[in-house]
């Protein structure tokens, strides 16, 4: 937890400073949920997001270094530098991506237990999404594929409660989803979010049921994101009071301190955890600023049919490179 | 053997050598497939190779990416190419990208098959030919057979390919009849274009179905004496801009034929390959016979008036040859 | 209802002989349906199909001419014979189409409701669909957009109950779907899609629940359309002995039976009613005949933007009807 | 002005006009817009007009085409273009189509604003550019306005056509400052190409944020000597072909600049009506600068080796002149 925490709050920072591009969604906050569910599941189960999946990648055991690398967007990079945080890919890990867009992820994630089950492995397949994406058809699709050929596959919703105005209405909408899912005879869970027991437990029940029974499952997570201040989300961020009022939430910190309460957990023991995570993440860091920028000429890679490409285009991007950028006008960046 | 039984006599062999390989799609088991295509597979490779799936475009492609990532070789079917247009995004984002995104980390050895035309008063929106919007995405190769043994050949090439594939055929040639061989010989090549009649005075490229339209237009121009060469495209991308290059470089005209709307169509992106690559050698525009550019109406006069016929290609050769 | 059924078996007929094009989805044995539904509406309001519209605007009260020009092809036809009966709409009746694609028009029928709801108009939209559509992803998100912004619609699934196997199958799929609907706070019923009695009661109650309480609601008629074995839909017929079973069921012929039985109809009236129908259907049918084919001239009318249209094409392609057509090779038809 | 407060002005202006106009999409009120275009109107115009929706692409579009089949004004948006990739049926279908399919019994009056771009390492979802899709579809009119007074006149237009109308906004354009008229000199004319710039040796015609790119090559090429006249195509459909042509008359060289992807793409297409239409005029191919053939990449590397750049205009502009 503490390991997927730090990356993020230096990758936010990391974005701050110009190193890293794009949009990265943090999952601060989503700690429990992200170590929980995927610590209930075995290494030949499969993994599948939308975006923070840098996160999952890193609570799967992928490399720092290469992970870190993937959002600076080198050649080093899980995946070459190509995708960044949205669309980060950790194969050996089995965490399949980052797909980007809201709930493109979820059929396909249907489609990954499906050969699993056609070739009679016991994995299970696990997708997570956000609450936003719960209102998109391709749910509904993805839930009714699962259910019908009895896919062992667990979709896990980070209910983070915006965009539902009042609490009601969240619990309404939690509600709901619940029903949608028993619609279609899937069996349907909540946990606290911030609670990595709580998480664990739920998520053990929901893996069992898709891995015995062959059969979908859905839990809904309610939880709540820190309202950092950060540019690196396109969300808002919360004021000054939310965050204050979050911080005694912190699915971290609450069981940081949970565990050196009850005595499982020395407090210098955990201050020394945390120096070897902090060492491992700078190291990680380093790597990542030393890992080359992908070459330009490298564009048509893993494009095998791009070679037959004709004309000038194709000459003209590969070689381009190598010659001066003119750059018409700044970039704009979003507000 | 018909085109139909063409594509059906692939499938079957591909399931027969290969359990990897899985059809999913919109009653393609218990009601043989919405043209038949797939008739008696259902019943011959059971539920498990051949998945019957609920209307549901989306859920279709993006299962089949799923299943192709890690390790099957699924064919799914999109009932029709207005359909596909359902799974665009699907397409778009977790089939045709994700083996570059992942630096090749992921494969994805996807068939999409589906199906364009109509030409029997289906209205707008049964008949579409939409084959443009599929080739503007990189990652996919496109391929549009026009034979009977082009269907089998590059629908059995398709699924041997470990990068994604989306096959186009076309409802009216379902029942086309034609050679076709058998065995490994029955494999074509993914990106050759076919010669289908040598000629010197203009080449004739068609698209899909529309190379039969070339074809007969070929006819109609003998007649006045003109020597046409005739090529029917296959694959679009990728597509063999040598062979039309070549064929251009002999005859110093060309017009294409494509069913499809034209703005932003494949006909256009073709002239204008050919216009970069052999402008010195062009004695006249390239010229496009291509569909209205206009929905496709029910009524059997606005159908006919649409679509490009021999007659309109010959009319256009012949411009071509400054003899209108 | 005798005029929905005689014109749809005449439409069969005139399809067989060559008059009528395309797919002809029938209506025949859902007359109950597309009446009593009709009927429970009151003249302002709308209505929008996949196909069999051709039905709902007979229903409505649509000039039969005009609609039997449609399905002809011809220049009188609604719609100028541009649509035919998949995407017949009839504008003065409120019909507004006829989409052709599976779920097309569900949101666009939110839409419908939401301009009534927004302009204060006390409207309601009917939209039908069957039970392969309810699959799609796009019913959930209309119901979904429709629940939030209290929408007077009524969604009408006609469940022939083709598809699902077995009865208890085609049940759960009944069940399944009013859940579903009521996981998104949409109130859902059920009626006996082959008693227009039943269909007309529970309609109206549905319609009742959008105009006065301002929000959606779903019904599910259970059917059985007649398993004529015709090329006019492309679903493959039944054997004799389901189109006896049916013929015991039918709709039509059971409630003018009943009728018949408890006094409210003389057996002479029901048969000089059949015959005026009958006339006006045939005179419907010489009048279709009559109509001119559109001219291929008015290819690009009622497409402003075509004016613009530069090149070859577009004037070829205005011209070229008044050249000879040369076919390449003989159309296919489906088998 | 900036582009995007002159977006906003054109929507405030117009719903202030006109009751009948509704604003529909995702994250629009309470979060401002993703791209904070319509920041502030839900305060004054309320929920009743700008109408925050689910993530649900197909029904923001749908339920935009069934209102205005029925007399409102929608302004639908769609996230981004690749949004757009999963209403494409519905902008087929139900919008594009329906005027014509009903004999103009049914008019449609809705506006779909969506934003292609990106340039800041979006990565593969992100910062497609996917004009050319749209294009392809007759019945819809495609703007792309690449100024701020463009932006504000071309969606008042599109507001009050009684045809559909797609807004392709671009992100890197929304901080651009320029010029913008006030009240009825605001409207811009959908069809009309504008010359940003007279030349004599070579016309270059920018799409979207690419006309931009080929004002920008324009410098480059009057350093070495070169002539250029530059034009902003502004409307894809309908294209103002004529203002084109005129001028390839008059530089007999043309190269089209665009960020989009090459095959089927907008460049090919005009570049073969160019053709068609001036063959006897061109003394050189017409050339393109497209978006590279390939996904479009995270890594700044990639992404900027992707991209049109000024510099690559200016080389097919010698190329064209034969001076490369
Ligand atoms: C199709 C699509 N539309 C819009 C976006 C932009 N977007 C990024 S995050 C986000 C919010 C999603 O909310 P939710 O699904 O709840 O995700 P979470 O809160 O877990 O991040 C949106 C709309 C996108 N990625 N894809
Ligand atoms: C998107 C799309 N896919 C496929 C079809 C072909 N099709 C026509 S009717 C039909 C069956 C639909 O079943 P259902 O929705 O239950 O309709 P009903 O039984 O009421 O005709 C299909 C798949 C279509 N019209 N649209
Ligand atoms: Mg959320
Ligand atoms: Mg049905």
């Amino acid at each position: 937890m503490f390991l997927v925490r730090r990356f993020d709050e230096r990758a936010g920072e990391l974005h701050g400073s110009g190193q890293i591009g794009g949009f990265l969604h943090l999952a601060i906050g989503e700690e429990a949920l992200v170590v929980g569910a995927t610590r209930a599941l075995e290494d030949r189960d499969w993994v599948l997001s939308s975006w923070r999946s840098h996160a999952l990648a890193v609570a799967r055991g992928a490399d720092l270094g290469r992970s870190m690398a993937e959002l600076f967007g080198r050649a080093g990079g899980l995946n070459g530098g190509r995708g960044g945080a949205m669309h980060l890919a950790a194969p050996e890990q089995r965490v399949l991506g980052g797909f980007g867009l809201v709930g493109v992820h979820l059929p396909v994630a249907a489609g990954v237990a499906l050969a699993s089950s056609y070739q009679g492995r016991a994995e299970v397949t696990m997708a997570f999404l956000g609450d936003g994406a719960a209102s998109n058809g391709t749910l509904a699709e993805s839930i009714d594929l699962a259910a019908i050929w009895h896919l062992p596959l667990v979709l896990v919703v980070a209910h983070d409660r915006r965009g539902h105005g009042s609490a009601e209405d969240a619990d309404a909408a939690v509600a709901s989803l619940a029903r949608k899912a028993e619609g279609h005879g899937v069996k349907a869970l909540t946990c606290d979010g911030m609670d990595i027991l709580d998480v664990h437990a739920v998520c053990s029940d929901a893996v069992r049921i898709a891995r015995t029974e062959r059969r979908p499952a859905l839990v809904q997570a309610i939880l709540q994101r820190a309202p950092t201040p950060t540019m690196a989300d396109p969300k808002p961020a919360g004021s000054k009071e939310e965050l204050e009022a979050w911080k005694a939430r912190d699915p971290l910190a609450v069981f940081g301190d949970r565990l050196v309460e009850v005595g499982l957990l020395e407090t210098a023991d955990r201050a020394r955890m945390q120096m070897t995570v902090n060492a491992a993440i700078e190291q990680a860091i380093s790597a990542a600023g030393r890992s080359p920028h992908p070459e330009p000429g490298s564009l048509y890679d893993h494009l095998t049919i791009a070679e037959s490409l004709p004309g000038w285009l194709a000459i003209d991007a590969r070689g381009r490179a190598t010659r001066g950028e003119t750059e018409p006008f700044p970039r704009e960046v979003q507000p | 053997m018909t085109y139909r039984e063409a594509l059906r006599s692939a499938l079957r062999e591909e399931l027969e050598r290969d359990d990897r390989v899985v059809l999913i799609g919109e009653d393609i088991g218990a009601f043989d497939g919405p043209f038949h295509v797939t008739k008696g597979l259902l019943e011959d490779y059971g539920e498990r190779r051949v998945r019957d799936t609920p209307n549901a475009e989306r859920a279709i492609v993006g299962v089949g990416a799923g299943a192709a990532m890690v390790g099957l070789r699924p064919v799914v079917e999109l009932m029709t190419i207005t359909s596909a247009t359902r799974a665009l995004d699907q397409l778009l984002v977790s089939v045709a990208q994700t083996p570059w995104a992942t630096a090749g980390a992921i494969h994805l050895p996807l068939v999409v098959r589906t199906v364009q035309g109509g030409g029997r008063q289906l209205g707008p929106t049964h008949a579409h030919h939409l084959e443009a919007m599929l080739l503007h995405i990189p990652g996919l190769q496109v391929v549009v057979p026009s034979t009977p043994a082009d269907a089998k050949g590059l629908l059995k090439s398709a699924i041997r390919s470990d990068d994604p594939v989306v096959v186009i055929e076309h409802q009216e040639l379902y029942g086309l009849s034609g050679e076709v061989p058998d065995g490994t010989e029955a494999v074509v090549p993914i990106g050759q274009a076919a010669i289908r009649r040598e000629g010197r005075d203009v080449t004739l490229l068609g698209i899909s179905r529309a190379a039969h339209t070339a074809a007969a237009a070929a006819d109609l121009l003998e007649r006045e004496g003109v020597s046409s060469e005739v090529i029917d495209v296959r694959s679009l991308r990728p597509l063999d801009l040598d062979t039309i290059v070549e064929s251009v470089k002999r005859t110093n005209r060309l017009v294409i034929v494509e069913d499809g709307w034209p703005q932003a169509g494949v006909a256009a992106s073709i002239a204008t390959l050919v216009q970069e690559q052999a402008f010195d050698h062009l004695d006249a525009p390239v010229l496009r016979v291509s569909g209205a550019d206009a929905p496709v109406g029910y009524a059997r006069t606005l159908e006919s008036a649409a679509r490009a016929s021999a007659a309109d290609v010959a009319r256009a050769a012949l411009a071509a040859l400054y003899r209108e």
